[in-house]
């Protein structure tokens, strides 16, 4: 199994889940970070001051599936996140040892 | 006698005015501040309005408003012991209860106002002596010159609801309490954006409703003076919000939440000492000047004297109320509805020059004794990994937000 | 002659009514839209109530106000230019100074309203455009057709306080800018649930007890006529609250804050032109049928009609404030403490039919004309990448909430 | 006849009052609460004071209010139906609908008062049961007793604003409930902090300026005992926030913010019954011995008794409500000031005493039984999975906070 | 070492805890995250319109752990996390190459 | 490639990020987190009652980079959060299968 991680814009959840569902991939979970990259973040004036705020916000997917769903995961994701600006984020892929289901205690592909 | 109508409208206007303290300026400064600080402000806000309200029941009201010395009141009023139920204030058709209790609205809201200079940085036990002290030696006599029936009333200075006597004291305090604490450790650089600008704009709405207690209740009384009052407040308010705005759109092309009620709060600040002698006409100008003057002021702070005053009550109090009191006598004359100088307009100008100048240099002098004290007796800094952590917890105990499951 | 009791009573209910837009209204609009849009709506609340509040003091009203033409006042207090310190506004026991700046609470919320339609994807430059011309061509006239002696006026049609001249127009203006400005683009079934029901339930407080100012003020006098429109006010908005949550709880099993809080709102909009004549038993009924009635209304806009009236603007104001003032003749023989009506029952009905119908078209076709020179002038939406990204950034350059170290 | 200034200031008291359940009392009770119930006390809050102004409405006033029977008014009010537009309430200058609104007002909050001993665990059927019958069986009567002519009233027992009728009967009702009730299933040990002191202090500001109307108002008139009760009242809340702020600073090294406002409120609460008769003085002195005995009564009754009042209403409301009533005769006394006893010290004492002593055994007796009845009839607690979830969504459908994206 | 990564139920988070605690896990980094899968979120209704809500708030645990207790882990994280309902979670484990303990520079086991 | 994964003191996130800058590392993901290990968390007191906030706050921040930059990462990152207090944290490493940049689909260290 592998872990599929991808960080994307925030706007982008909705269609990268969609896309998702449609090659018949249904959970994930997702969390709020923050990034920093090429896209170099903003700068806010508060009063006349300029604040620099580095990092732009992101949501990073986290999807772990089988070895052979991998590439399809990776261009849905791909596909389905693509603004062509610069911030479209990352996806990493990470070597999944084992996986378990908490509520029925299944392991492996089954528990996922 | 009493007049049971004037003093409706004084009830009324007291309670305006606390709510300026608690919780609009809480909420103004909380807002500006970091998160980690947020409880910080709203704690100082609290202690400081209590505290000096139980001084100002024991020697303030006293010091500025009994007897008639030159300088200072005398101790008659001390502990108010002799308060009857029903006296009336001399020269009002008010009880003097409420007249002490509306006061005191206005001793507890000017301290406060210094607090947006030494935010995320001081300690507790030094907001507590300096503006303790501040209260009996800076604010005391200078309400007692100008309202009072001190030397600067006698040389017939006008200042309506406190242009000198609440922003000039509070302005110039405030930059030498932030000169003497020095910069936060990120300043200028590294300072965060304001945690929370709706927060910001809650409290700048909420000192604009206050606003209306604390200059048309400065009339003292309910009619036509309070009335103009009123309406000069709200237009030099809503000019100077107007001003401020446009003046970052055309800069940055974003015209800001908290730009825009910085300028409101300009606005305020600048037609309190003009809110008795403004008519429509002059108020609407003077907001304009407010948002302007003060936009720069703001900036000259923090970028030309480099002095960290964090959330600029210098710039913004201390300018606007120097400015409004200063421009007063013009004020009186643009368009209809003005009120009469004391004096003509040039003798006036010159009252008014020599008390911005005299109470801005006794607040100066004042507080740098007093900051001193306070460095010596409790330190004003708290150390650098409080200051990191944030004053909510490592002051206090406790955490602004608790969102989190 | 001024009645200082009418005035302290006035001075209190203006304060309140600005309370109503500063900052309840930006709470309750506010924490109806999503977190990235949060200080827009605060920034577009603030602006229309300082630019409105200049136009006011400039043409306004003057245009309301001054003269006793059929169709518009005259120019004779254009800038306030004839208000004197202590002229008295006839009719009145109070100055005109204050009935200025009570109108002008009035003729600051109304636009504001209006901010409900198009949140979330409006560019500020049309809010601006937009509210200032409908202040000008809208609302001036209407409230002179109603309040300044107009041809309604004549005609015996009533409203207390404001159910045509406020929320009718405000309401049927509201729906013609959202159909015009295109539903934002996750609507209707992408779009994000309230971000902050709490804010909501705060500023639907404020609201409620800001509209006492706006209700009871609305006598202009402080006695009898002022008690009887408070407690109507009071009783309608809570009759209003239970039935909405009734309905929510029935349909759904689920009473939520943000339904019983529209309910407040929807009653208060209800009993505002009927204020004047309503028992205590008459504001109740009216109560229950804005609770009923509005939640229809609003589900009627978003379904039915399809139009992306982003806070139901319509369905809440316009339809309660229209309900109230067909209903208001049978409201008025409600029970014991109703006032007398203009006619009897039909003719008043009548009357009262002209009126709403006449100023819902006139509102509809003069917005229509405002929005479309809006839409050439300045452009009426931001574009898909600044919608996405939020107001707050995209327009203002801030972000509502730095909770994060 | 009616007396306009008296009624200028009552109208404005009654809005301060409403200001106290909505928002105030939200605010402060919300922020008690965790981030995921903070809707459920905000609904709580809104639905009580639309339901308990409707029943007063109906039957409260009539009961608390028409005729003097010993024990309870009679019918003549049900439904205001005998209220014309000008009756002039008996004893007083103002209009009756005036004193109707006014008492609703005190009538919404002490209900909603008891809500801090059950949030987080309550269904809302019950919410609702309880507060509706505890306003008609608990609230009505004893406000009968001690304001309607009631055999309390007749003994010559005085509580100006309310230490009996509100906070005594809040106060011990609420032990009653919450003893009931049973805890909230982490206490004591698992109990979350509040989720937003910020929010915490907000409500207690604004509390605070509220309570100005609900004390000075209680003069029912606009003078010189308006004035002192205001007076009296602020300087209580302030030496209560500074007693409690200093016992935390000793004991812990760290004042916080949440006890320092919990302080002011116990100082409100303690001054509430003695703002007639305490001068400045016996104020201050009043409000350090509130802040102290309420800090030991919050702790004891969570450590002592372990009765999870949940946001200590006996602690704070019915502790300070009692021990105000006890000592108005001796605060009478302190400095000038002061207002006139009915009796010497010495029997007024004891009838104080014979009133707070009748009305807590009452209430905790009927409380029992409605508590009782409200079990059989919709039960009292939600089940487990609902209170670990939060009663926003559970009970209300609804998320406090939706900041992310 | 390893590093256990479990998505629980965000009440289940002080009992999962003591878990650990219990057979000597006394390090643990926790994020709040949002989950989808076959629970499939909530509706909320406001003014009569639905909105859903896809995604339902979870908790992320780590761990990071020699070889050796991954299995005591995982079976005290299950335990302790389950309540039988779906939406219970997952526990995923991925193979650490290296740890270091920022303060002391301490790595390998001696890090955790 | 690798995935170094650092827990940290948040305040240090500044310095942090300039180190790795200094290295000519130029993109990193930063996670809001909170921590339980030897630091114990804190207590608050609200009327009287003790609260006790097991977990402290802490970042997360996760760098991909290649192999041979791992060391480097590691170094800097050591230094610039420490502060030599309990809770400095920890710093993990990852292989990382693959890497893939959603803008472009460059794959591999191009990606990073
Ligand atoms: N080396 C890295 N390690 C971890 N996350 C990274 C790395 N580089 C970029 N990211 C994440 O990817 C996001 C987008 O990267 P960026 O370079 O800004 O744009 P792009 O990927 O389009 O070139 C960043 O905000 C950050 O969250
Ligand atoms: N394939 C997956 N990859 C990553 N996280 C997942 C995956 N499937 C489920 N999850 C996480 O586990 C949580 C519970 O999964 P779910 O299918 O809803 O219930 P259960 O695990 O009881 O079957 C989800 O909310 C999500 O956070
Ligand atoms: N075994 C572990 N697995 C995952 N994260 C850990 C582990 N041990 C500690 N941490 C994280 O590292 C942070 C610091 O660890 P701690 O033991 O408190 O201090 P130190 O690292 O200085 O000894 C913790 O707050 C937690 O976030």
């Amino acid at each position: 199994m592998k872990l599929v991680t991808a960080i994307i814009q925030p706007h982008r959840l909705d269609s990268v889940r969609q896309a998702l569902t449609d090659i018949g991939i249904n959970g994930l979970t997702i969390t709020e970070v923050r990034g920093y990259g090429r896209q170099k973040g903003h700068t806010e004036i508060y009063r006349g001051a300029e604040y620099t705020i580095s990092f732009t916000p992101k949501l990073k997917i986290e999807v772990a599936l089988a070895d052979d769903r991998v590439d399809d995961a990776i261009s849905a994701i791909t596909q389905a996140a693509r603004t062509g600006k610069v911030g479209d984020g990352k996806i990493f892929v990470f070597e999944l040892l084992a996986a378990q289901r908490v509520r029925t205690g299944e392991t492996g592909d089954d528990a996922l | 006698m009493i007049n049971a109508a004037d003093t409706a409208w004084m009830l009324t206007s007291t309670a305006l005015v606390l709510l300026m303290t608690l919780p609009a300026l809480g909420l103004f400064y909380g807002g500006l501040v970091q998160a980690k600080n947020i409880l910080s402000v709203l704690v100082q806000c609290t202690a400081v309005a209590a505290m000096c309200s139980i001084l100002w029941f024991a020697f303030g009201y006293s010091l500025s408003y009994s007897g008639d010395g030159d300088w200072l009141g005398d101790g008659a009023a001390f502990f108010l012991g002799n308060l009857a139920r029903d006296t009336v204030r001399p020269g009002t058709h008010i009880p003097e209860s409420v007249y002490v209790m509306f006061q005191m609205t206005f001793a507890v809201i000017t301290p406060a106002l210094i607090i947006g200079a030494y935010v995320e940085r001081i300690r507790f036990a030094a907001v507590l002596l300096i503006s303790a002290l501040w209260l009996l030696i800076v604010y005391a006599p200078v309400a007692h010159w100008v309202w009072g029936g001190g030397w600067l009333a006698k040389m017939g200075v006008m200042d309506f609801a406190g242009g000198i006597v609440v922003h000039v004291t509070a302005g110039v305090s405030a930059l030498v309490i932030a000169w003497m604490i020095a910069p936060r450790h990120e300043f200028p650089h590294g300072i965060r954006p304001p945690h929370a600008p709706w927060m910001v704009m809650v409290g700048a709405s909420l000192l604009w409703v206050g606003w209306f207690g604390f200059n048309a209740g400065s009339a003292v009384s309910s009619g036509a003076d309070a009335g103009m009052a009123m309406l000069a407040t709200h237009l030099s308010a809503a000019s100077a919000t107007l001003a401020w705005m446009a003046i970052e759109w055309i800069k940055f092309g974003k015209p800001s939440l908290v730009g825009a009620v910085t300028g409101t709060i300009a606005g305020l600040a600048t037609i309190t000492p003009a809110a008795g002698v403004a008519g429509p006409l002059g108020a609407v100008l003077l907001g304009v000047a407010a948002g302007c003057v003060c936009y720069v002021a703001v900036w000259a702070v923090k970028r030309v004297m480099r002095v960290d005053d964090a959330l600029d009550v210098l710039g913004v109090h201390g300018v606007g109320g120097a400015m409004g009191t200063m421009l007063l006598p013009f004020v009186s004359l643009a368009g209809a509805g003005g009120g009469h100088l004391n004096h003509a307009v040039g003798p006036q100008l010159q009252a008014q020059a020599i008390a911005v100048l005299a109470v801005a240099l006794f607040s100066a002098i004042a507080t740098f004794v007093i900051t001193k004290l306070a460095d010596r007796l409790v330190g004003l800094r708290v150390n650098l990994e409080h200051e990191t952590q944030g004053l909510d917890f490592a002051t206090h105990g406790e955490t602004g937000y608790h969102v989190n499951r």
